[in-house]
């Protein structure tokens, strides 16, 4: 059975570490916030100049002047600190956020990220996307394994890219995806309970790496 | 024109009024139709809103603008895209704009994307006096097209001092952090604007600025990196009322200052679940 | 290595005493012969006095040390020239130091002077993933002797966006700000180190650091530029207890954190004229 | 009769404008802090991280965290601002500094400046000296015309320079002399009381423009 998508980020949020400073981008890796691990301290950083992001606001707490990049109202927790979007990229460019989150609409078998230009559709820009799988230490994608029954993990992407070879880990609803740097290939790491690596194959125009065995993701 | 007469006193830096603050620059060469705006911001939150529709009604036509997004349609830049005062806008994101759309679709606004932290970093450099600098942000991607690009080793490999070109490479590689292989860089230059609108907290009269929350984002970068900068702000104190340790832009980099009633629109207010009652 | 498992938890981050903040660091592999340490101050001023004690009694030796200043005779890093443990230094100004001058005209001490900004600037961009960037500072002076130079039109010239580089320029032009004509720039590069001394006022228990005036100096690039940070401070304080908007130095890029006493020497103690009675 | 040391200052701090952010180096600069007309605000930005030095501290007020560029002990004025060493180079690079004051050994006759290698000794390094020359707006040198008998407004520098084209206003005990951009010499504005063209020209190794008439240094 493949994981559905609310199960998703929960084996992202495994890739947490006790103390990682993390960005998770809009959308589906936002939810890894709700599942970190209570004894684990875990900070959130958001690009538009906040390290420490807390619980939605109430009502009564809501700011206008304190929102995250999604442009959400959002609340900081003790801790905290503010500082210019200079500082901010300054800090994912320099490589001292151990770990993002994010969508993509297409990743090459080396790596490459597509996730800005929906092809179709007005481009809205890139916002932080690109500085981002550039400087984080770790660039772990969630998606869906497919868009309307085609492949997203591809030979070579077609869509403009975000990043090249930048991709760490992929998480679908079928599997586990890490990138083997030397092999510049992923290697297929655990499967979704009941899904086989032919499975996967079969849904997947990479080339991707298949150990002779392959862990089960823990639901 | 680097701040010019900028310091120079031209009696108080605080002004009545966001229209009282654009007054005379026309005449000091700061207005002028194909001048270069910067505009601080972040969606909705920090924006210098009141300079904004004082801005459009200078009625200066042909703006580019430096602004990470373009506003929403009746608030913010959308105001200005309105009017179509601006004929390119320098952005990351641009998303929430039906008009900014339509007249892009049109081909009568003109768009350059750029990667939010190439966008904050090219504004720092600007004011700082950096005319161009490299980033591994966008190498390899449509971002990189036209643009110089290289190799070094990245800060950090090599132990310091080691971030120097990497002669004779040319492939491109991964980005495990401590391979010791060069990466390729793309080269991004520096931004500099006829005038910057900022949006700040607090300011004392010398035009030392203080920021809140995520109201900071663009603007104290935006502030060192055009040739005039006017904050709009909530409150202005008394010379020698902020911390010197807290203040967050010099009042080196402030020309006019203007207190104004913001109105502080909220994009997506989010409530914690259960919170709302 | 950058900050390579900094974030990740090895319980607090405050330790009881400077030498202790230095333990298990040769496990790490951030303590090493031949290593790279930055040191934060201005003279004797905001530089992390106990932590370079400490240094001095890990007895790593071969150190290349970026500091502005190298201290005087029998404080700061004087201590470390006195033990022989320096073999470079990258600084902009090292006046106050008969072993300095010793060391360095016998050929044991190697000196990469940097100008005072390319410096500050320099170790800014290694801490933001910056490879390299231009500067007009030294061109045309031994600073620039074994760089690359090129023209680029300046920031604030030709307005936004046409900091580009300036085409067929060869020749070197005086500086008046608004003639439009390029001017020639240097390439430097990015600094990032094994290890960052750095002398804070406050840090929270994350890590959030404070500085105070003057104090601040080169301590908060340095924070950001080094695989590894200790800050010495005088005070610690719960975490929450450091307004966000007042944090000089987010947590993220401090590692270890001491407290410890210190003695804060003055170089030139100048009074007001008739102001010692 | 020539300026005295005294004098000197006093002619230089007739560069100050209202509202003006200026630099003063160490020495003889440094005194034309004394002589600001009391009617103008000038702020004084130190390269170590101050906006607005105030006066020298009482023996109460001093402070070992607030020293000038100099390593004096310092204090501040009201509205003064503290900030890093990045940020002030980046107020020096980036042209807003409108003035800077400070000494040298040679000026050629197009503006190049040496003022950091004193010969025969040992190098102590260049400090601020080439980011300020390099950044600030406007470059004046007070010195004396002479060093030893030696013209120390030369056709070449032969000391190491501290910037290219880069001195705006030479102001020496014989005279004040400007640059000209276009024509890449020095133009003689004043000659001090009593001195004449012809003397500063004999003391003067650079080719420089006197024009008919040379106003009088007021003292």
């Amino acid at each position: 059975m493949a994981l559905t998508r609310d199960q998703i980020p929960v084996r992202a949020a495994r890739e947490l570490r006790d103390g990682f400073v993390v960005n998770l981008g809009i959308g589906m890796p936002t939810l890894v916030a709700n599942h970190v691990p209570a004894e684990m301290d875990v900070w959130l950083q958001s690009e538009n100049g906040l390290l420490g992001i807390g619980p939605f606001p109430t009502e009564q707490e809501v700011d206008a002047d304190l929102i995250n990049a999604g442009k959400q109202t959002v609340t900081a927790r003790p801790g905290a600190s503010y500082f210019s979007s200079a500082d901010s990229f300054g800090m994912i460019r320099g490589g001292h956020i151990d770990l993002c989150i994010l969508g993509a609409m297409q990743i090459s078998q080396e790596g490459d990220l597509a996730n800005w230009m929906i092809p179709g559709k007005m481009v809205k820009g890139m916002g932080g996307a690109m500085d981002l799988v550039a400087g984080v230490k770790r660039v772990v994608v969630t998606m869906e394994h497919t868009a309307k029954g085609k492949p997203k993990l591809v030979k070579t992407c077609d869509l403009p890219l975000t990043g090249k070879a930048c991709v760490d880990m992929v998480i679908t609803e079928l599997c586990v995806l890490e990138m083997d740097r030397e092999k510049k290939r992923f290697v297929l790491k655990e499967l979704a309970p009941g899904v086989t690596a032919d499975e996967v194959k079969a849904q997947t125009q990479a080339e991707i790496i298949v150990p002779a065995k392959v862990a089960t993701i823990e639901v | 024109m680097i701040k010019e007469g900028a310091n120079a006193s031209m009696g108080s830096k605080v002004f009545k009024s966001a229209s009282e603050a654009m007054q005379g620059l026309r005449d000091m060469g700061v207005l002028r139709d194909s001048m270069t705006v910067m505009v601080g911001g972040f969606g909705l939150c920090g924006i210098p809103e009141q300079l904004i529709i004082a801005l459009r009604d200078t009625r200066v036509t042909g703006i580019t603008c430096v602004s990470n997004n373009a506003g929403v349609d009746d608030w913010g830049l959308g105001l200005l895209l309105k009017t179509r005062q601006i004929r390119k806008m320098i952005s990351s994101y641009v998303g929430e704009n039906p008009t900014f759309e339509q007249q892009f679709l049109k081909g009568e606004l003109e768009v350059e994307f750029n990667p939010q932290g190439t966008l904050a970093e090219r504004i720092r450099a600007g004011g700082a006096g950096i005319p161009a600098f490299y980033t591994a942000t966008g190498a390899g991607t449509v971002v990189a097209e036209g643009k110089e690009t290289r190799s070094f080793f990245r800060p950090g490999d090599g132990r310091c001092g080691a971030t120097i070109p990497g002669k004779g490479y040319s492939g491109r590689d991964g980005k495990a952090p401590q391979d010791g292989r060069p990466r390729e860089y793309v080269m991004e230059t520096g931004l500099f604007a006829d005038l910057a609108l900022v949006k700040a907290w607090k300011a004392d009269e010398f035009g030392n600025l203080v920021f809140r929350k995520t109201a900071r984002n663009f603007n104290p970068m935006m502030a060192t990196a055009a040739a005039f900068t006017i904050a709009e702000v909530e409150e202005i104190v008394p010379v020698g009322a902020i911390d010197p340790d807290q203040v967050h832009t010099p009042g080196v980099f402030v020309n006019r200052i203007v207190k104004t009633q913001s109105e502080k629109r909220i994009e997506q207010r989010t409530i914690r679940d259960g919170a709302g009652a």
